[in-house]
């Protein structure tokens, strides 16, 4: 397949598919994080995931809206009040649901599962029902379209770098968050011991919706940041569920940094894939080389050996 | 569909209908004085739900689940065609009625929906489906209890049932034209086809193919991804490998946004001379998700744009915008949908009937001068000769008309040769 | 249930009589053979809930991939019935006469070898019962062995139903891809489209679900059953009394699978066609409601629960089709937060307290009540 | 390797067992017999490892090194049924029952028949069931209890139950995670009375914090810490000997 190529062609070309395999690295950071928090650190299967991402674009479309059509003079920087305001909107969307739905089943995991699947059927009709069944356009500012020349032949695209720092600063951020802040001692603390934590003066609830809130707001500025690469409809967060959850799951679900890892490994597997194969068999070896691996080592990448 | 479902279709009395008949024909008996009406028992001998003053059609979308983004233009289509043979007096004097049901994106649905439209509201014609998996769901059903269903989708073909007048076009009426122009205008020598990896994107991709190779030019690459993927940096990294003169995309729904935003990002600029982007799958509609700034340059090859420049367009233009508001656009298929009701009721006149077996009968031949599209002509095998015209997509969402064949291009669902 | 008696209660045998009263007599009578239509294609359904009652409510395993071996099952059967509906005169037309359409369609010019022993309608019935056992044992094995359960267990069947899905689309040339295989018009030279046959094939549907009931009666009555309970419970207390856990999990786990499978199948025959979207993700979460609904532990439960909501579906999703998602999404949380146990749970705190003093009081003996009861157990 | 590596006169033997969690010796090196007929309780103060040594006994801990012998057969390397059926019997801290089953439907799930997935199928409910049901229930004060929901009964009752469901698969070694927690004075002399019942042809290893208990029924007395030994012997030697008198008094 390479032989007609000089090999400054195909340097560029791996260059290139190397920064491909990155920005989706990125692209599954992003969306898995949220969920390695609701699901890894709180156990909580959280079905409606890809809907509080799209609600962060939903958010980010009228931001767009807005700001075009009353301030266009901001239009070139509205995208990121959007994400921070996505954010929010993802955040207290989940702190109502964990306060309506999710603190009355933490001891019932799988249930959390179908009460999740129901709030996202609601979720998707009432972005139905709000901006209607077509999908709808993100317009964006001029900036973040296009790539950037690196050399004659190697391009890379400028939204995938926005990407790709965004996940950096938002996996630097949900670090510090969770291991350098009393809010992350506190939510660990509640994760291990619920019991001890609330004897020791830990609001666990409040620990809890938190907790809760922070992880759907991630998933808000994963939904904003994938306006830039993305399709925005009522149904499309259904699109990232299998994916995020295979993330999650094989990174171990209770370490961060396993998801992080996962992302990396799956990521790197299906560009590679991708290059060399068609698609779709892409895509169903990458899925069942993860199974496979989840069959063989259940506990995921990382774990750790507790004593039980 | 096997050619024997043909033929044995054509023969197949009206299972279950037959009951309905008598309670019709006493309920319509009483009321015949309209001049130049036809008699409701002449019209209609096969119990369908008719009366002197009204018939009863079917629209058979999906208004919600995944498809509900497509079909949604369909269904405001038909409605706008009823609404308008309705004002004009009707069909055979009669108003037309609809009965609306929802196939929900989901394909057991639709054969439920559509043998419920037969069955019990005794529909005489039914507008509807859009994906060929709805269709090929609900064709068993139009085909035992003899129904007509006006399907408006361009679809791979492959399929001619005496049931079914097919509205749109077939893969190769849409296909050929387009790269011919391609090949000619742009100097186009190799291709790479991408699609989502279902029926309609890989049989339309095969004929592509055989064209292209037929051509004495090269198919450098071919690819399928899930539908719904919405990854595709790896595939715009082989594109640029390959250097195609002619990137051929037929990616559906979401992914389609994805792509294209994608494209765009990774320097692939379309509103330059190489590669040409040409797609089949992206109309008025799907721009609207995709956003206008991100396809503007590409190529598309249908029978209808919006931007379409007659009158009898402009007039169907202006009644679609001031009936569903001045924001809404049209594509091919929801044009399409429109010529269905047109259809079914120049057939009805012509058989004097709305005896389903009259109307397959009579639809051969049928012509609409009316068209938004210009004319069209239904073929002896149910689908329409019309012509193929390649559209060049600007920022605003919108194609502007740069190519159109100068003769009407022959429906051909079992294209010798590029099977 | 102790020995010597028969494995069912009065009970059980008034909630069987209910069940066949309402499936054989009130239903066939009161509506007309499409609706009744509807009511087999929704009680294949009621099969997978069945299972899911084992695996789930019984044993703690929640598959979220149900509709893989519901489509394993349904696939056995189309491939038959479009073997039987392809023969070489009825595609005469096609390059190469005698395969199904849609292969001719690929440019493929001879049977895949895997079809092949599909021209076998006892070959089919047994892949019907055997392929799905085979892979859920696989599947059941790879993972139980390794104590993976719960929650790993649930979103590794749902990758797996993912990805079948989207093999039997990409392989359209030997599985009709989207479109699914359509188009089934006999079986063994019977037209099973006709009014007739469709009554014919909803009595057998009938008449199977009851089997499998009886089935399930006996399997949950016997120390089997009472295991599993005890294993939701206190899997390693079971682990210390000496049993092998992994072994219970996968043999549940593949009746459930095979349940499934077998409901596929009439779905194949009922409905007339099978395609990938009763295999992914959607359908199999929806089947877990069907037995949420119904309550879990029920499998009485389950076949209610399966016909209430898909009534609902059809007739809300007809005059409301905005609400019935809104409709749908409440009732899932609803099950969830208000009646964990369902229709069961109803059943058994309102109407079940009556039903036994009007047994106790009637020692002739259970003739089926005529009033309809939510659900039994 | 020592000379005892091959004694044959222990029921259990327990030599160089070692277990470490990411770097953390649970339990170090540990020598450990017990005898025939022998009630072996294992004290120590909290964290001392006693769970972790039973964990590894019955094979829901997988040892990092060392052997563990049970009538000189190596159950390191089997999977915790197979241990169950070599006639090793545990019983958890938390009384660890089937509490949507009856007490009867408890006891005869732990009947040692129809133990796999087809004998359970076909498994009947006959007289020797039946009896031996009834005469266990009585041995742990349960016989009037039988058709009860398990999760009615009082925590002492479901430690008791918990006793009945290993005495009827009748182990000869049984390892008991202190039965009497949470036990008021009055059942804890049952539960005494009860142990020394039922030691009679075999042997039960006990790990308690109840120290009274323990004189009460104590053959020998192992006290651990920090995953070693720190004293053997008798009740009496051991409560004199000053390290343990340090570890538990001193800081």
């Amino acid at each position: 397949m390479f032989a007609d190529y000089t090999w400054s062609e195909l340097g560029s070309i791996f260059a290139m598919q190397g920064f491909a395999g990155l920005i989706l690295f990125s692209v599954f950071v992003l969306m898995a994080l949220g969920l390695a928090i609701i699901f890894g650190q709180m156990g909580v299967i959280n079905m409606a995931h890809g809907e509080f991402m799209i609600l962060g674009a939903y958010v980010t479309y009228l931001c767009s809206h807005i700001v075009e059509n009353y301030v266009p003079s901001l239009f070139g920087v509205y995208f990121f009040g959007a994400m921070i305001l996505a954010f929010f909107a993802s955040a207290a969307l989940g702190a109502l649901v964990e306060w309506a739905l999710i603190r009355h089943l933490y001891k019932r995991p799988l249930d959390t599962l179908l009460a999740t699947w129901g709030l996202s059927l609601m979720l998707q009709q009432a972005y139905r029902s709000i901006f209607g069944a077509r999908e709808v356009g993100v317009t964006l500012p001029d900036w973040l379209l296009g790539s950037v020349a690196l050399t004659d032949t190697i391009e890379v695209p400028i939204n995938g770098l926005f990407v790709m720092a965004l996940t950096l600063v938002i996996a630097v951020a949900v670090y510090f968050l969770m291991f350098r802040s009393r809010m992350g001692m506190q939510t660990r603390a509640v994760v291990q011991n619920r019991v001890m934590a609330g004897a020791v003066g830990i609001n666990t609830e409040r620990v809890d919706r938190k907790t809760f809130a922070l992880g759907c707001g991630i998933a808000g500025i994963a939904g904003s940041a994938f306006t830039m690469i993305g399709s925005t409809g009522p149904t499309a967060g259904q699109l990232y569920i299998v994916d995020t959850f295979l993330i999650v799951v094989f990174g171990g679900a209770a370490s961060l940094l396993g998801t992080i890892a996962s992302s990396f490994a799956i990521s790197q597997a299906q560009s590679t894939m991708e290059f060399f194969l068609s698609g779709s068999m892409a895509k169903v070896l990458t899925l069942l080389t993860v199974v496979g691996i989840l069959m063989l080592r259940p506990e995921g990448l990382f774990s750790l050996k507790i004593r039980r | 569909m096997t050619n024997n479902g043909r033929k044995t279709g054509l023969g197949s009395t009206r299972r279950g209908v037959i009951l309905g008949a008598a309670t019709a024909v006493a309920l319509t008996a009483f009321s015949q004085f309209g001049v130049g009406k036809a008699h409701a028992d002449d019209a209609n001998t096969t119990g369908l739900a008719v009366t002197a003053d009204t018939v009863k059609v079917g629209i058979l979308h999906s208004v919600t689940g995944t498809m509900a983004i497509s079909e949604t233009g369909s269904v405001q289509a038909e409605k706008l065609a009823i609404e308008q043979i309705n004002a004009m007096g009707g069909v055979l004097g009669r108003k037309i009625e609809f009965v609306q049901e929802d196939g929900a994106s989901d394909w057991p649905t639709f054969a439920e929906k559509a043998k419920k439209l037969l069955v019990q509201d005794k529909v005489a014609a039914v507008f509807g489906c859009w994906t060929s998996a709805s269709r090929k769901a609900v064709l068993p059903v139009f085909e035992q209890y003899n129904g007509m269903l006006y399907y408006p989708t361009f679809y791979e073909g492959l399929e001619e049932s005496p049931n079914v007048i097919y509205t749109g076009q077939e893969a190769t009426q849409q296909i050929l034209a387009g790269i011919d122009w391609v090949v000619k205008e742009k100097g186009a020598k190799s291709f790479y086809l991408l699609g989502s990896d279902y029926i309609w994107p890989r049989t339309s991709n095969k004929i592509a193919r055989k064209h292209i190779e037929k051509l004495g030019l090269s198919v450098v690459g071919e690819e399928y991804y899930p539908l719904g993927h919405t990854q595709f940096n790896s595939v715009i990294n082989k594109i640029k490998l390959k250097k195609p003169d002619v990137i051929y995309a037929i990616v559906v729904g979401g992914s389609n946004v994805a792509f294209y935003k994608q494209l765009k990002a990774a320097g692939i600029d379309m509103t330059k001379e190489k590669p040409v982007l040409m797609t089949i799958s992206v109309t008025e509609d799907e721009i609207l998700g995709i956003g206008g700034e991100n396809i503007a340059g590409a190529y598309a090859t249908m029978k209808y744009f919006q931007s379409l420049d007659n009158d009898n367009n402009k007039a169907f233009v202006e009644a679609f915008k001031a009936k569903y508001g001045d924001e809404i656009v049209i594509g091919d298929v929801t044009q399409a949908a429109y010529l269905g009701p047109w259809l079914w009721k120049a057939a009805v006149e012509k058989a004097g009937s709305f005896d389903i077996d009259k109307i397959k009968a009579a639809s051969p031949g049928i012509e609409l001068t009316t068209a938004p599209e210009g004319y069209v002509k239904i073929h002896e095998n149910h689908h329409l000769w019309s012509k193929t015209r390649v559209g060049h997509a600007k920022a605003d969402g919108q194609y502007e008309v740069v190519y159109e064949t100068k003769d009407l291009m022959e429906p051909n669902p079992f294209p010798e040769g590029y099977q | 249930m102790t020995n010597g008696k028969s494995f069912l209660s009065r009970q059980d045998l008034l909630a069987l009589a209910v069940l066949a009263a309402l499936l054989f007599i009130v239903l066939p009578v009161s509506v007309d053979i499409f609706r009744l239509n509807l009511v087999g294609k929704y009680l294949t359904y009621a099969f997978v809930a069945i299972g899911l009652v084992l695996c789930w409510g019984m044993g703690g395993i929640l598959s979220l991939g149900q509709g893989v071996f519901f489509g394993l099952g349904g696939y056995c059967m189309a491939m038959f019935l479009k073997l039987e509906a392809s023969t070489p005169e009825a595609t005469k037309i096609q390059s190469t006469p005698g395969i199904p359409d849609f292969m001719d369609w690929n440019q493929l010019t001879e049977l895949p070898w895997f079809w092949e022993p599909f021209k076998s309608f006892g070959f089919t019935l047994a892949a019907i019962l055997i392929l799905p056992a085979i892979f859920a044992f696989i599947v059941g094995a790879a993972m139980f062995k390794r104590r993976v359960g719960g929650v790993y267990f649930a979103i590794i069947t749902q990758a797996i139903a993912a990805i079948l899905t989207i093999l039997i689309i990409g392989q359209q040339g030997y599985t009709g891809g989207v479109n699914g295989i359509t188009d089934l018009r006999t079986l063994m030279g019977w037209d099973i489209r006709t009014d007739s046959a469709k009554y014919v094939l909803y009595f057998l549907n009938g008449g199977l679900l009851m089997a499998v009931l009886v089935l399930c009666l006996f399997v949950l009555k016997s120390k089997l059953g009472r295991l599993l309970v005890a294993l939701r419970d206190k899997e390693d207390r079971v682990r210390f009394s000496g049993y092998d856990v992994a072994n219970f999990k996968i043999f549940v786990f593949c009746f459930a699978a095979v349940l499934s499978a077998i409901g596929g199948a009439m779905f194949t025959l009922q409905v007339g066609f099978m395609s990938p979207s009763f295999v992914g993700i959607v359908p199999s979460i929806e089947m877990v409601i069907y037995c949420a609904v119904g309550g879990r532990l029920s499998i009485f439960g389950a076949v209610y629960g399966t016909l209430l909501v898909n009534w609902a579906k059809t007739t809300f999703s007809e005059t409301f089709p905005e609400l019935w998602l809104f409709g749908l999404g409440a009732l899932f949380i609803a099950v969830v937060l208000v009646f964990p146990n369902g229709l069961a749970g109803v059943y058994r705190a309102q109407v079940a307290p009556r039903v036994k003093k009007w047994l106790h009081t009637r020692k002739s003996g259970p003739d089926a009540p005529v009033q309809d009861p939510q659900a039994a157990e | 390797m020592n000379t005892l590596a091959n004694n044959t006169d222990f029921l259990l033997s327990i030599e160089n067992l070692t277990v470490s969690f990411d770097g953390f010796k649970a339990v170090n090196d540990l020598n450990l017999y017990v005898d025939e007929n022998e009630i072996h309780v294992i004290i120590g103060p909290n964290g001392a490892g006693k769970t972790t040594v039973l964990d590894l006994i019955c094979g829901r801990t997988k040892a990092t090194d060392g052997s563990v012998k049970f009538r000189n057969r190596e159950l390191t390397s089997m999977k915790e049924h197979e241990i169950v059926r070599e006639g090793v019997g545990r019983k958890f801290q938390n009384p660890s029952i089937y509490e949507d089953l009856t007490v009867f439907e408890n006891l005869e799930i732990s009947f040692p028949r129809g133990r796999n997935v087809f004998g359970a199928l076909t498994f009947k409910r006959d007289e020797e069931v039946v009896s031996r049901v009834r005469e266990i229930a009585e041995m742990v004060f349960l016989d009037t209890l039988l058709d009860m929901q398990a999760a009615l009964l009082s925590h002492g009752q479901k430690q008791w139950l918990e006793i009945g469901m290993l005495l009827i698969q009748d182990p000869e070694l049984l390892m008991l995670d202190e039965p009497v927690a949470g036990m008021s004075v009055s059942e804890r002399k049952q539960t005494a009375k009860l142990l020394n019942e039922i030691t009679k042809g075999r042997s039960v290893l006990v790990v308690e914090h109840d120290m009274k208990f323990v004189e009460d029924i104590a053959h020998r007395v192992t006290v651990l810490h920090q995953g070693k030994i720190l004293s053997e012997g008798s009740m009496a030697k051991v409560q004199a000997d000053p390290k343990v008198i340090d570890v538990y008094l001193g800081h």
